[in-house]
């Protein structure tokens, strides 16, 4: 026979100004098992938990019904008295009688027997409820850090340094991600490969990370502290242990007109190729579209014909026998103890072909059609020190210095008719930037920034736009850009000043977009492949918008820089670092804790029919086999790992034969809430 | 007759099999045959009379049967989506069984009509039916008889209730499940209730009142209906089975079409085609939720 | 007095029930007809819990859970979906009120939502009047 | 057969005018009738009329329902505090009468009375065994299903039966088989009519005597004695291949009478202690709460049900617990008949006998 204690709450006048809580505690002190009930002003107050307590102990309890607030507010407060007192706390159960019942109704009679009524479905309930215990999970103290670009190297950097191991992998090349395209940095304007490169230097030559470049993450299994990693690295053609990184290969190469992705198609290298002088590891890599060799093996192969060798010039030529045509896609598996996703973002595809369809494009701007209307990235290119015109800002299609230049912000961004609403965070910035690098390199040149609001809330960030705008000579037009066409050598930009009420027209040499950040194409898959969710643009979704940033609801796993949301080089390396701590503070035990709120299967009425596994979100349901005496198998049933499982109960609901349970919210439990309520 | 008593003679006489499940005549109709005996094959038989679907043998629910061994059985197209079904949810292995399919051009609705297959006898599970052949077996025997003749549909008795304004609907099913005697024929006989344990017996908690009074029948019928969904394989042997004459297939049928329309998926004969429980769309309709 | 209908909610832990919680926190007067069953997932909410709701009288029932995209558990609201179309389709189909059981998504955030599914659902069910028509006990109860 | 204490007649008016009677006075009579459902069944149930009375078809239901209902409340239980209320249900139940039952169906009822009354009286049963005067109807719907003579019955058995009536040209003969017979002629004596002339029922009895030929061999001692010496026997898990092992033929067995108690809860306090049939043809029937099961398989289970019937009940109680109606036959969705089930069984005693030399010992 249950020995139950009901704990009545007045939480001062909160809940007793509706409820008479005096009436609940008696109302309850008749029910079967109920050996002590008892109301108080602050059951959460320290006298409060005394109460609790000694009665715990007087009364010799086996379980506790607080009726207070929300159990999300102070069922930890509870279970840890009960704890305190000797009872296993999850022999401890909440009646929400202040949220659900005090605060929203009148003080009534029908109020108090709603409060009684959600207390005794709680008595009932812990009538059903068994000690139960922390769940204890061993942990792999290495990370996997997705993407390695500046959020990752960050995050990689800040775990290494601490003294735990790291993996990164990187799809590209080469580390360093977007911001080692970027010309200069906004609001400093120092150059952004110089603060990057030792970074990724350091990345590369930590003892404690390992790099996986132009490789991807195939698969995630396991579960927080217990993950393991299916790497795929692609074939990369080039055995970059013996690479002396000579760059012989490359000379010989005679496929020259691949487009070159690091400088965002303004210029073309060759199919093996470092994508930039200070990529890391600087090792070349073929690209397997463009080298003659492969592109007769896919011919061949389409027509049934035998694989021939084909130019090869590269191989012939390498020193350290590093180049080979043999070796395809390879995969390598990893244990690791939790991951940092930092995949990074990709521009709006301004042109009318758009990857999904709520994307609708801005085909009246003629972005890649005309050559000299080009986007953030490409400027950042035409401005760097190492791209295509070697820092100066040039025409495209003229090589001319364009003397008039328009800026075109909220390219995309916030504006819900071309599919996104969102604000890309950092448009206003960048093209402050432009703005400036451009009166820098093109004396006298005319610039038009076409803006909606200048956002620039960062430290510094308002200086700096103003600087931009009342120093640097651009024209600050508030306003949108309808179209843009080629008329008499000029393109014309038309479009409305919304602060002068005119429409404007500029007839201009260049026109940069300032296109909206999307995150990278298949984050979604990845976001699968990883269990997590992700919103309706495919941004990664943290577990809570303020408490929790950084982590996603899948224990373990943590998100940095762009995969989550737009954001700069400083927001990114901070959640960077906020990951790395969040990494090692789960990575500070050998040992997690749990809840035990896990389900379990009974494995007599388990019949194997494996709706469970199907329905798991976790893939936690593994198959258990039944042998008899001889070893022979007999049955195939379910079983619940406990360190995947989340608890969910999804499982149980797709029981027909109900044969599992789930802990905190059993059948007998629900059930008994259910009897309980006086209907 | 002859390939078919061939067919199971040499299985069992080869020992690929330890009995062949099929029919045979009895006092009263046709009957479930289990044979163990080559020497006995030439028993089986199959005609518009055989209605069972032998499946619910193989199931491993019917540990008496298993413990013969290996089994071979005679499988009608539509027989052979529970087969699936079985392959499908892990309850047998397809090494398990050799399957004789047989090629049918309709059942009567019950084993004991004699004469020529018609509208008025026809089982309602053939109505429309369009597979002849199975498509699973290992062996496949039989002349390709024509369709069946167009019987009762019982998409035409659920467009009837639909029809029904809701309280008669439910006078309905209250008058029809009041007969209920919760003798379980109706999962007995399915070949898809698989459970080792079924949910109604299953006592702590009792969500389901054993009792046969019309709450206790009312939550069996639906909890029933609601685990058959999208598994069922329309055999519809639940009805035949009921001693009481309750249509207790509708509502499988109901939510069969409620599959098909809401989740777009119909029982498939193919054990690869996933079960549309335990499973979604982020597309799902949702017009109910508010 | 009009009659009370009795309400019981079966309700995801992270959703609609901190939604319940914010729509307390923010004094959202509301019916007392309603009595919330926290469950920590729709995934884990069984037809047979409203079953047996109406089995003990109850005259109406609320399933709650997180939007589609938002469950805590990732799509344990999508199977939940699943399953109630069924249910609901099946409840039609054998002539039991379906009106008397209310689907929704409430987030964390719509503590103003909640109130109104609640308000909403009582004004409903009251309009309903007490759920007689759920099958009972009778045969063998006359000897 | 027993000898009728006296013998009447009514005709179709006059019982159309007893039924109206009766139910004017408030008792319930049950009787055959559409039962109004999808499938056009007939079957036993509280009629208004005689109209609603089909006496031209074969019940589906079992009579026994109102005997021992699927489910019967014993009583219920309420908590207050630490007391405890019980309330028990009155097993008296107002009088009321079965009209036109088959007599296999009114047979069960004494076989039943014999463990009803074992070692302790079964109060709601004989309650409502005392409230019922039953009034049988001969029998010419026999099909191939039925054996009633085969186990000792007849069409026209008046076994359990109050009154019997055989048809007649002009309405029914009445046979008085019961002191509760004659009370319930006494009462209603308007409506019965001196005996006519017994050839009319001659011609109905030489109508009915020849409809079962397959049943007059049937040798259920021999089954008996087979069954009594082979409870290990292979048989027994050859006749179960097929059996689903569901409860439809126990179900609708006049003879089969085993039940379980549950207790179901309205809500925490209260609840209600009830008496639902079982059925032994189902696992859970003897799955101990430890797991085992000492009937495990479903051939213990089929032994168990013909043993009981053809051997157990009969050493025990001395009587066959079968009446040959043949519905668990007919409600199978299996195919297992239980004539063929006892006829194969008492072949096999054949056999063995023939095996045996006369007098021989074993």
């Amino acid at each position: 026979m249950a020995r139950i204690g009901v704990f009545v709450c007045h939480c001062g006048e909160n809940i007793a100004r509706t409820v008479d809580c005096a009436a609940v505690a008696g109302n309850l002190a008749d029910h079967p098992s109920v050996v002590c009930s008892v109301d108080y002003k602050y059951m959460c107050s320290d006298p409060g938990q005394n109460l609790i307590k000694q009665s715990v102990k007087d009364h010799q309890l086996d379980g506790v019904v607080v009726a207070a607030c929300s159990p999300h507010m102070h069922m930890k407060t509870f279970r840890r008295a009960s704890l305190q007192a000797g009872l296993n706390p999850y022999l401890v159960e909440m009646a929400n009688i202040r949220e659900h019942c005090a605060w929203i109704h009148e003080r009534t009679p029908e109020t108090t027997v709603k409060a009684t009524d959600l207390a005794r479905a709680m008595v009932e309930k812990v009538k059903q409820n068994v000690p139960l215990d922390p769940i204890l999970i061993p942990v792999t103290r290495t990370a996997l850090v997705i993407g390695g670009g500046i959020a990752g190297i960050q995050a990689a950097l800040d775990i290494a340094e601490a003294g735990r191991d790291v993996i990164i992998v990187e799809k590209e090349p080469s580390l360093g991600g977007h911001m080692s395209q970027l010309s200069e940095t906004f609001p400093t304007l120092d150059c952004s490969q110089c603060i990057l490169t030792p970074r990724m230097v350091d990345a590369y030559q930590h003892p404690r990370i390992k790099l996986y470049t132009y490789s991807e993450v195939e698969k995630l299994e396991g579960y927080i502290g217990n993950f393991e990693v299916t790497i795929r690295k692609k074939g990369r053609s080039v055995d970059i242990d013996s690479c002396t990184g000579c760059g012989a290969c490359m000379e010989v190469c005679p496929s020259k007109k691949a487009p070159d992705e690091f400088d965002m198609g303004l210029r073309t290298r060759t199919a093996i190729y470092t994508p930039f002088p200070q990529a890391v590891p600087n090792k070349p890599v073929i690209d397997r579209e463009h080298c003659l060799h492969y592109k007769a093996e896919v011919r061949a192969l389409a027509r049934g014909k035998p694989v021939r060798a084909i130019c090869q010039k590269c191989a012939k030529v390498c020193a350290s026998n590093s180049i080979s045509f043999d070796g395809g896609d390879e995969l390598v598996k990893e244990k690791v103890g939790a991951v940092v996703v930092a995949t990074g973002f990709q521009l709006y595809e301004v042109g009318k072909d758009q990857p999904e369809p709520y994307l609708k494009g801005y085909g009246e701007y003629g972005y890649g059609e005309d050559p000299d209307i080009v986007d953030g990235l490409q400027f950042e290119r035409l401005a760097s020190a190492s791209g295509p015109t070697g820092g100066k800002i040039l025409c495209p299609s003229n090589g001319e210095p364009p003397k008039t230049i328009v800026f075109i912000q909220c390219t995309g961004s916030r504006d819900a008719a071309k599919g996104i609403e969102y604000c890309s965070g950092v448009c206003c910035m960048y093209t402050a930037k432009h703005a400036m690098l451009y009166q820098h390199s093109v004396q006298g040149g005319r610039s038009v920034v076409f803006y909606m609001d200048i956002r620039a809330t960062g430290k510094g960030y308002d200086a700096f736009t103003r600087r931009a705008a009342e120093d640097s000579g651009a024209e600050y037009v508030r306003g949108r850009v309808s179209s843009i066409y080629r008329h008499d050598g000029k393109l014309v930009v038309k479009g409305v000043d919304t602060l002068g009420g005119e429409p404007m027209t500029v007839q201009a040499d260049m026109v940069v977009l300032a296109t909206a950040i999307r995150p990278q194409p298949g984050i979604k898959q990845l976001a699968q492949k990883l269990s997590i969710s992700y919103d309706q643009h495919g941004f990664l979704n943290e577990a809570h918008p303020k408490l929790r940033p950084v982590e996603t609801n899948t224990a373990g796993i943590f998100l940095a820089g762009c995969s989550q949301a737009p954001r700069d080089i400083p927001d990114s390396v901070a959640m960077a670092s906020a990951t790395a701590a969040k990494v090692l503070a789960l990575f500070s035990r050998a040992e997690l804790e749990r809840e035990p709120q896990v389900a379990k299967v009974d494995q007599i009425t388990c019949s194997g029919c494996f709706h469970c596994e199907r329905a798991c979100p976790y893939g936690a349901v593994e198959h258990l086999e039944v042998k008899d005496r001889r070893g022979n198998v007999i049955r195939v049933i379910a079983q619940i790992n406990p360190g995947v499982c989340q608890g969910c109960g999804t499982c149980v609901a797709n029981c027909p034969s109900r044969s599992i349970e789930l802990d905190g919210f059993t059948d007998s439990q629900v059930f008994a809430s259910i009897q309980a309520l006086s209907l | 007759m002859k390939p078919l008593q061939d067919l199971a003679r040499q299985l069992l006489e080869a020992g690929d099999v330890k009995v062949v499940i099929g029919y045979q005549d009895g006092r009263r109709g046709v009957q479930p045959a289990f044979i163990t005996d080559p020497a006995q094959a030439e028993r089986l038989i199959f005609d518009h009379r055989c209605v069972h679907n032998l499946a619910t043998y193989v199931s491993p629910r019917r540990g008496h049967v298993k413990r013969l061994g290996r089994a071979a059985v005679m499988l009608k197209g539509c027989d052979a989506r529970a087969v699936a079904g079985l392959l499908r949810e892990s309850q047998i292995s397809r090494d398990d069984v050799v399957l004789i399919g047989v090629r049918c051009g309709g059942v009567h609705d019950t084993p004991d009509v004699s004469g020529p297959l018609t509208a008025e006898t026809v089982a309602p599970r053939c109505h429309g039916c369009t597979v002849r052949e199975p498509s699973l077996p290992d062996h496949l025997v039989g002349e390709l008889p024509p369709a069946p003749p167009v019987g009762r549909d019982l998409d035409a008795d659920v467009a009837r209730l639909m029809a029904m304004p809701a309280a008669e609907r439910l006078a309905f099913w209250t008058r029809e499940l009041d007969k209920c005697v919760r003798c379980y024929a109706c999962r007995q006989v399915c070949p898809l209730c698989v459970c080792e344990r079924c949910i109604v017996d299953k006592t702590q908690p009792r969500w389901i009142e054993p009792s046969a009074h019309a709450r206790g029948n009312l939550a069996w019928h639906l909890t029933r209906a609601q685990h058959l969904a999208g598994r069922c394989s329309g055999c519809s042997e639940c009805e035949r089975a009921c001693p009481e004459g309750i249509p207790v297939h509708l509502f499988n049928h109901f939510l069969a079409g409620v599959v098909r329309d809401a989740f777009d998926h119909v029982v498939s004969d193919d054990p690869e085609v996933p079960a549309p429980v335990g499973a979604f769309r982020k597309d799902d309709a949702e017009e109910f939720i508010v | 007095m009009s009659f009370e209908p009795r309400i019981v909610a079966f309700v995801c832990n992270w959703c609609t029930y901190t939604g319940a919680d914010l729509a307390g926190t923010s004094r959202l007067p509301m019916s007392t007809s309603v009595r919330i069953v926290r469950l920590p997932c729709t995934g884990r909410i069984d037809p047979l819990f409203v079953v047996k709701a109406f089995e003990r009288g109850a005259d109406g029932v609320i399933v709650s859970g997180c939007h589609p995209g938002d469950c805590h558990y990732t799509e344990g609201n999508y199977h939940a979906r699943r399953r109630f179309r069924l249910f609901k389709e099946l409840l039609d189909f054998t002539g039991v009120d379906s009106e008397r059981v209310t689907f929704s998504w409430v987030s964390a955030s719509q503590g103003q939502k909640w109130a109104d599914v609640v308000n909403e659902t009582t004004e409903r069910i009251r309009g309903l009047g007490p759920f007689d028509g759920y099958p009972g006990v009778e045969r063998g109860e006359v000897a | 057969m027993s000898t009728p204490l006296s013998i009447k007649h009514i005709d179709s008016a006059q019982l159309e005018g007893l039924v109206a009677a009766l139910v004017g006075a408030g008792t319930t009579v049950i009787a055959p009738a559409r039962r109004g459902d999808a499938r056009d069944t007939v079957g036993y149930r509280a009629v208004r009329t005689m109209a609603e009375v089909v006496l031209d078809q074969r019940p589906d239901n079992a009579l026994k329902a109102f005997f021992l209902p699927p489910t019967d409340p014993l009583l219920h239980y309420e908590r207050k505090g630490k007391d405890v209320t019980l309330t028990e249900v009155d097993p008296q139940i107002a009088p009321r009468v079965v009209l036109g039952a088959l007599p296999c169906d009114v047979a069960g009822l004494p076989i039943v009375d014999r463990v009803m009354n074992w070692d302790y009286r079964d109060e709601p049963w004989f309650g409502r065994r005392d409230a019922t005067t039953v009034i049988a109807l001969a029998c010419d719907k026999a099909d191939d299903a039925c054996f009633c003579s085969g186990v000792g019955l007849a069409p026209d058995s008046p076994q359990g039966a109050d009154l019997l009536l055989i048809p007649t040209p002009a309405g029914f003969a009445v046979e008085v088989h019961s002191d509760k017979g004659v009370a319930f002629v006494a009462q209603h004596a308007a409506f019965f009519a001196d005996a006519r002339d017994a050839t009319e029922v001659q011609a109905f009895r030489q109508r009915i005597a020849g409809l079962l030929p397959h049943a007059e061999g049937l040798d259920p001692d021999a089954a008996r004695t087979w069954i009594e010496a082979h409870f290990m026997d292979p048989h027994w898990a050859q006749l179960a291949l097929a059996c689903h092992g569901c409860g439809a033929c126990t179900m609708v067995c006049p003879t089969c009478h085993c039940f379980d108690i549950v207790d179901e809860q309205e809500g925490v306090t209260k609840g209600t202690r009830r008496r639902n049939q079982d059925y032994c043809q189902y696992g859970l029937f003897t799955l101990h709460g430890a797991g085992h099961n000492p009937r495990g398989d479903q051939g213990a289970r089929i032994r168990q049900r013909v043993s009981h019937k053809f051997a157990i009940y009969p050493d025990r109680f001395g009587a066959i617990l079968c009446t040959g109606c043949g519905r668990c036959s007919r409600s199978c969705a299996a195919g297992i008949d239980m004539f063929e089930v006892v006829e194969r069984i008492a072949g096999l005693q054949a056999t063995l006998d023939e095996e045996a030399p006369t007098g021989g010992e074993l």
